[in-house]
């Protein structure tokens, strides 16, 4: 199975990277930006075939590990 | 004055960590109730962090002084004279409870800070060191907190581009709940470009410079005077996020604008952000502050003025220009990308009045804010003292060969290569000498001077007792720096304890500080800087007491400094200091006995003083071919220490028969070195040594590839290297 | 030999760099700030340093390959001129298109400073003639991602024209898996462009050029760099 | 208007971060999980309303800045 788990910074958290891509954007002369704000995506393939169980090793894996929830939420989905 | 804030309650004063005294004392210095803002700006002002109000009685018995000191502690951070016009500013900081909630986070932002500090007086960064304690690595957070501590502070020092080139990291489970992240900046100036905080002049202008305002940290100093509870994870989104990339073009900025001439004061936004450091400009310079909150550039929208003056966002600056050169400041500071905003002006009424929309939001008494703030004389009790644990009476469980390969693959012991890999420690081109060593050493510019640089405190001892223990831990800072052939200059403090509320901590406190003064005194050694850092406590179980001691040192001629590395085989191995075999407290008696326990080695402050000064001057003579001073682990930890740094061994004499061998092996006793030397000068040294009453014994040759005692077993310098190298990478790899 | 080092936000060993090319050539250096167009007349060596420009967020390099400056150094080594980029500069002139393949984050993911050895693969480039063919040189690292990829078929052709210039190695000179700290393909080290005259590389010569550092190996590259320009000159 | 740029690793290029946060999830003892490739999303804020002109601006910035076309591909979705 396919799946997706989308990591973004929680609101009111400083983005350093976004603030600095913001600006890189409107240097190059890309207009009409107004803010950006960086995440990350895992693309993860899953063994197994039962959708609740992959949803349950996904949100673990996130707490776990691929998000800092202290500062980050995330987005589990199951894709395929 | 201000509408739409809520009103003050009792529970409102007491979440933000007023008791009702202090609240009172508030009533009575302004007459009436004060607005939410200012009670913010109350609470920011008057905690533990700010106001300093458990310490401050106590920290004034320190040393400050000496010729060559030309800022103490007040400012933003230390500043001595190291001749030639140049200046070295310098100070440590902790940012231990931001760490253990979120630890890249909280390391990031406590080493911009420190370097903000630094920077701010006019210096440019040379050097970082860090001093960190983690609980013990059993604990199930540990490695997730070293991991990120250690990856933060590199992720700040190495993209901000100042080298990190020392500290110190423990592991002990006192700090199982409330981790040590204690960081020091040290910079570079010219003694007549000094930059200080106060402002002079009325109506001139107030400006922001750096990062926009966001709504991080609000609170975060009343966080880091508050005790830990279990519900302490509701506390997290306080988390403030370091932006190192733009505390770079802040440091250019400023050093370009200090350059241009046009500043007349200058203070970063630290704790308590635009609160303390507004109060600060005015209150030094006996004026009166006007803030417009309109004009303070934000990074979200809707902001209160209560959450404008509490919020602790980094990397951001306030200046007061000169206002004849507000354009080409602003210029400067456009060119690298950072805001710039006049934000007020200074008055001549002493009082703090900050504006929002067209609302008087605070107006206050700005001398005693600062001034007035609570200051407690808490009560303290001295524990009793620690029974002197006699060497004979502890029988060695293992032979010296096994306990010296035991002990140097301990945490305590162990190499922390692991760690200093992940600093860039070679950036600048100046770093002398490299981690690993006794202590740093940079070149200053182009030379010939440099500067030694080591951050020490043994907890252990200060917890068994403080007096000692705070005398340790300065003369081991000096001894490293003599280790190296520096003249010991000054040092800056990073006092960390439990809560002050509970006296045998507040004992704790007040002896380690008198042991520091003591020890400062008699080396001549004065504290430029420092900070307290309380409250480091967990559902009652404080901290072991844990004063940390950044040293600075100054050689005249860095291409003189001393290593520790064996330099080849067939040299004299002398024993500087007189050893009795101190094993209360050492690391062989916890680790290899499993007792934790008895009275701490003494110090005794004029033999460290005559011993260090007769190390330094064979250093300076040329006569020392490698030197290392003694500390954890006593003499064969040190000598192995020396043995792996080289891959040279050593042809050790047995122990001497009035001491048992673990103990001359192993113990703690203070005030000693280790040096080398050519052989055929051993006998003059030794005649030398003796006429200046500086204890010293030959007690081996260096040569061979393993250290051989007589009538013990041989180590391969090979495996215990292999050993000593091992321990850290493999816990970090949950390998052990 | 005049160089000039390139400065964009966030670069912080722009001194460094200079400071090895002043004691190599004894001229100092010119900082080109990003914001420019041009080089300064007569430039003879463009160094794009090393440090953390626009802090590494989005990709290493990214931002400021993309900056004004980058255009004046794409036609300056189009004229044949010489690009050195170490470290960030390597990444910035990755991402600029200067030099194929990309630097990913360290197999080991962690930052890493450390003394590597190199070998110097060929001694009969600009940026090598310093030294031997099969030389090993220690200079330190520093860097979290330098771990160099691209395709099969680019790696083959870096092969095949013989555009490897150091490879990371043990001390005495095998190209093995411990020795390759950033886990980077074919323990490529520094690569050079088709044309031979841009040169990017991880590791830091211009911090081993002083007795200071206990080891003075990265001088040969700035040596080498000021006897080919002499060659050219005479 | 909100958007969302994914870029994602092309197939074929090595992921070293993908690689280790395998490793990791293995040893906390996350079960199940096959392989894991790492991207990123970039949440943007556009001024203006007009969908086809956002999508082509989205477009340009991929390009221009935000993928590393040699080794990424990347996809702009318009949210809202
Ligand atoms: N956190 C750290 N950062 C940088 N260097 C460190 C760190 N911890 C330890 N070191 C280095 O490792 C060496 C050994 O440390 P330590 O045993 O505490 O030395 P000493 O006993 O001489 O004070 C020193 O050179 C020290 O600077
Ligand atoms: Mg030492």
């Amino acid at each position: 199975m396919k799946a997706r788990v989308t990591v973004t910074l929680k609101s009111g958290i400083l983005d350093p990277q976004g603030k600095a891509i913001e600006g890189a954007l409107k240097s190059l002369g890309v207009d009409g930006v107004a803010s950006v704000r960086q995440g990350k995506v895992f693309d993860i393939e899953l063994a197994g075939g039962d959708k609740a169980k992959a949803e349950a090793v996904l949100k673990e894996a996130a707490d776990k590990l691929l998000a800092n929830t202290v500062i980050e939420n995330y987005r589990v989905e199951v894709l395929s | 004055m201000a509408t739409n804030e809520p009103h003050i309650t009792p529970e409102l004063i007491a979440a933000h960590g007023l008791k009702p005294d202090e609240y009172e004392r508030i009533l009575k210095l302004i007459g009436r109730v004060p607005t939410f803002t200012e009670l913010g700006i109350f609470s920011a002002m008057w905690n533990e962090h700010c106001s300093y109000k458990s310490s401050r009685i106590h920290l004034r018995g320190l040393p400050t002084k000496a010729p060559w000191v030309i800022q103490g502690p007040g400012e933003n951070a230390g500043v001595i004279d190291i001749g030639d016009g140049q200046a070295v500013v310098f100070k440590m900081e902790s940012h231990n409870h931001p760490s253990y909630i979120e630890p890249y986070q909280g390391a990031t932002t406590g080493v911009g800070g420190i370097l903000r500090d630094v920077f701010t007086m006019g210096a440019r960064p040379i050097a970082c060191l860090n001093a960190l304690s983690f609980g013990a690595p059993e604990h199930p957070k540990t490695r997730h907190l070293v991991s990120g501590v250690v990856a933060g502070v590199g992720g700040y020092g190495n993209s901000f581009g100042v080298p990190t080139v020392g500290g110190q990291v423990r592991f002990h489970t006192r700090y199982d709940g409330n981790i040590l992240v204690n960081a020091m900046a040290v910079g570079l100036a010219d003694t007549d470009k000094i930059f200080y905080a106060a402002a002079s002049g009325v109506n001139m202008p107030i400006v922001y410079l750096g990062s926009k305002t966001g709504r991080d940290g609000i609170h975060g100093a009343s966080m880091a005077s508050a005790e830990f509870d279990d519900d302490s994870a509701e506390k997290r989104p306080t988390v403030q996020v370091g932006d190192p990339f733009a505390e770079k073009l802040l440091l250019e900025a400023c050093l370009e604008i200090m350059a241009a001439d046009c500043v007349i004061a200058i203070q970063d936004m630290g704790a308590a952000g635009l609160t303390c450091s507004a109060v600060e400009m005015g209150a030094k310079g006996d004026l009166g502050v006007d803030l417009d909150l309109d004009a303070v550039p934000t990074r979200e929208t809707g902001m209160s003025a209560y959450e404008m003056m509490l919020s602790e966002s980094q990397e951001r600056m306030l200046m007061v220009l000169k206002p004849e050169k507000e354009k080409e400041a602003e210029a400067i500071f456009r060119k690298w990308g950072l805001d710039f905003a006049v934000v007020g002006y200074t008055t001549p009424t002493k009082r703090f009045r900050v504006k929002h929309g067209g609302d008087i939001m605070a107006d206050l008494p700005i001398k005693e804010l600062g001034d007035e703030a609570p200051l407690y004389d808490r009560p303290h009790v001295a524990q009793s003292a620690k029974p002197v644990i006699a060497a004979r009476e502890v029988k060695p469980p293992m032979g010296i060969a096994q306990a010296l390969a035991k002990l140097i693959a301990t945490p305590e012991l162990c190499s922390k290569r692991w760690v200093w890999e992940q600093y860039d420690h070679v950036i600048l081109g100046n770093t002398v000498q490299r981690p690993g060593g006794d202590a740093a050493v940079v070149r200053v510019q182009d030379g010939p001077k440099g500067l030694a640089l080591a951050v020490d405190v043994t907890p252990r001892y200060c917890e068994a007792d403080p007096i000692q223990g705070g005398k340790q831990a300065v003369a081991e800072a000096w001894r490293n720096i003599t280790a190296v052939g520096g003249r010991p200059l000054a040092i800056t403090d990073n006092l960390n304890f439990g809560n002050p509320e509970r006296p045998e901590i507040m004992g704790q406190f007040v002896g380690c500080l008198k042991g520091i003064s003591e020890a400062c005194r008699a080396l001549d050694f004065p504290v430029v800087s420092g900070n307290v850092s309380l409250y480091n406590e967990t559902n009652g179980r404080g901290i072991l007491p844990t004063p940390s001691i950044g040293g600075v040192g100054v050689l005249d001629d860095f291409t003189k400094s001393a290593t520790l590395a064996f330099k080849t085989g067939g040299e004299a191995i002398l024993l500087i200091g007189e050893t009795q075999g101190w094993l209360g407290q050492s690391v062989y008696l916890r680790e290899v006995c499993g007792r934790e326990d008895g009275a701490p080695p003494p110090v005794d402050l004029s033999a460290e003083k005559r011993n260090g000064d007769a190390v330094r001057g064979m250093i300076h003579a040329g006569t020392a071919t490698a030197v290392h001073d003694l500390s954890d682990g006593g003499l064969l930890i040190a000598l192995a220490e020396m043995a792996m740094a080289s891959g040279i061994g050593a042809q050790l004499l047995a122990a001497p028969a009035s001491i048992v061998p673990h103990a001359f092996w192993f113990g703690e006793d203070q005030a000693r070195y280790i040096v080398t030397l050519p052989a055929d000068q051993a006998g003059l040294v030794l005649a030398k040594m003796k006429g200046a009453r500086v204890p010293c014994v030959r007690i081996g040759t260096t040569g061979g590839d393993a250290i051989l005692i007589a009538g013990e077993e041989a180590v391969s310098v090979a495996s215990l290297k292999d050993d000593f190298e091992a321990w850290l990478p493999a816990y970090m790899a949950g390998q052990a | 030999m005049k160089s000039a080092v390139l400065v964009f936000p966030g670069i912080n060993r722009e001194r460094d760099m200079a400071r090895a090319l002043k004691l190599a050539s004894g001229n100092e250096t010119a900082m080109v700030w990003h914001a420019e167009t041009s080089l300064p007349k007569g430039t003879d060596l463009v160094v794009v340093p090393g440090g953390f420009s626009y802090g590494d967020y989005l990709r290493c390099g990214a931002i400021a390959a993309r900056a004004p400056v980058m255009d004046a150094v794409r036609d300056f080594a189009a004229s044949g001129g010489l690009v050195l980029g170490v470290c960030n500069g390597f990444q910035i002139l990755c991402e600029a298109g200067l030099l194929p393949g990309v630097l990913m984050r360290n197999a080991r993911l962690k930052f890493i400073c450390k003394d590597v050895h190199l070998r110097v693969e060929r001694s009969d480039s600009p940026f090598t003639r310093g030294y031997n063919a099969g030389q090993v040189i220690r200079v330190p690292v520093a860097h979290g991602e330098g771990n160099y990829e691209a395709d099969e078929e680019t790696l083959k052709r870096l092969e095949g024209e013989g555009r490897v210039l150091y490879r990371y190695c043990s001390e005495d000179g095998a190209i093995d898996e411990p020795a390759n700290i950033n886990g980077a393909a074919h323990s490529i080290a520094g690569v050079v462009n088709e044309r031979g005259n841009v040169l990017g590389m991880m590791p830091h010569p211009e911090n081993h050029v002083e007795d200071i550092m206990g080891c003075t190996d990265g001088r040969g590259l700035f040596a080498g760099l000021v006897a080919h320009h002499l060659n050219r000159a005479a």
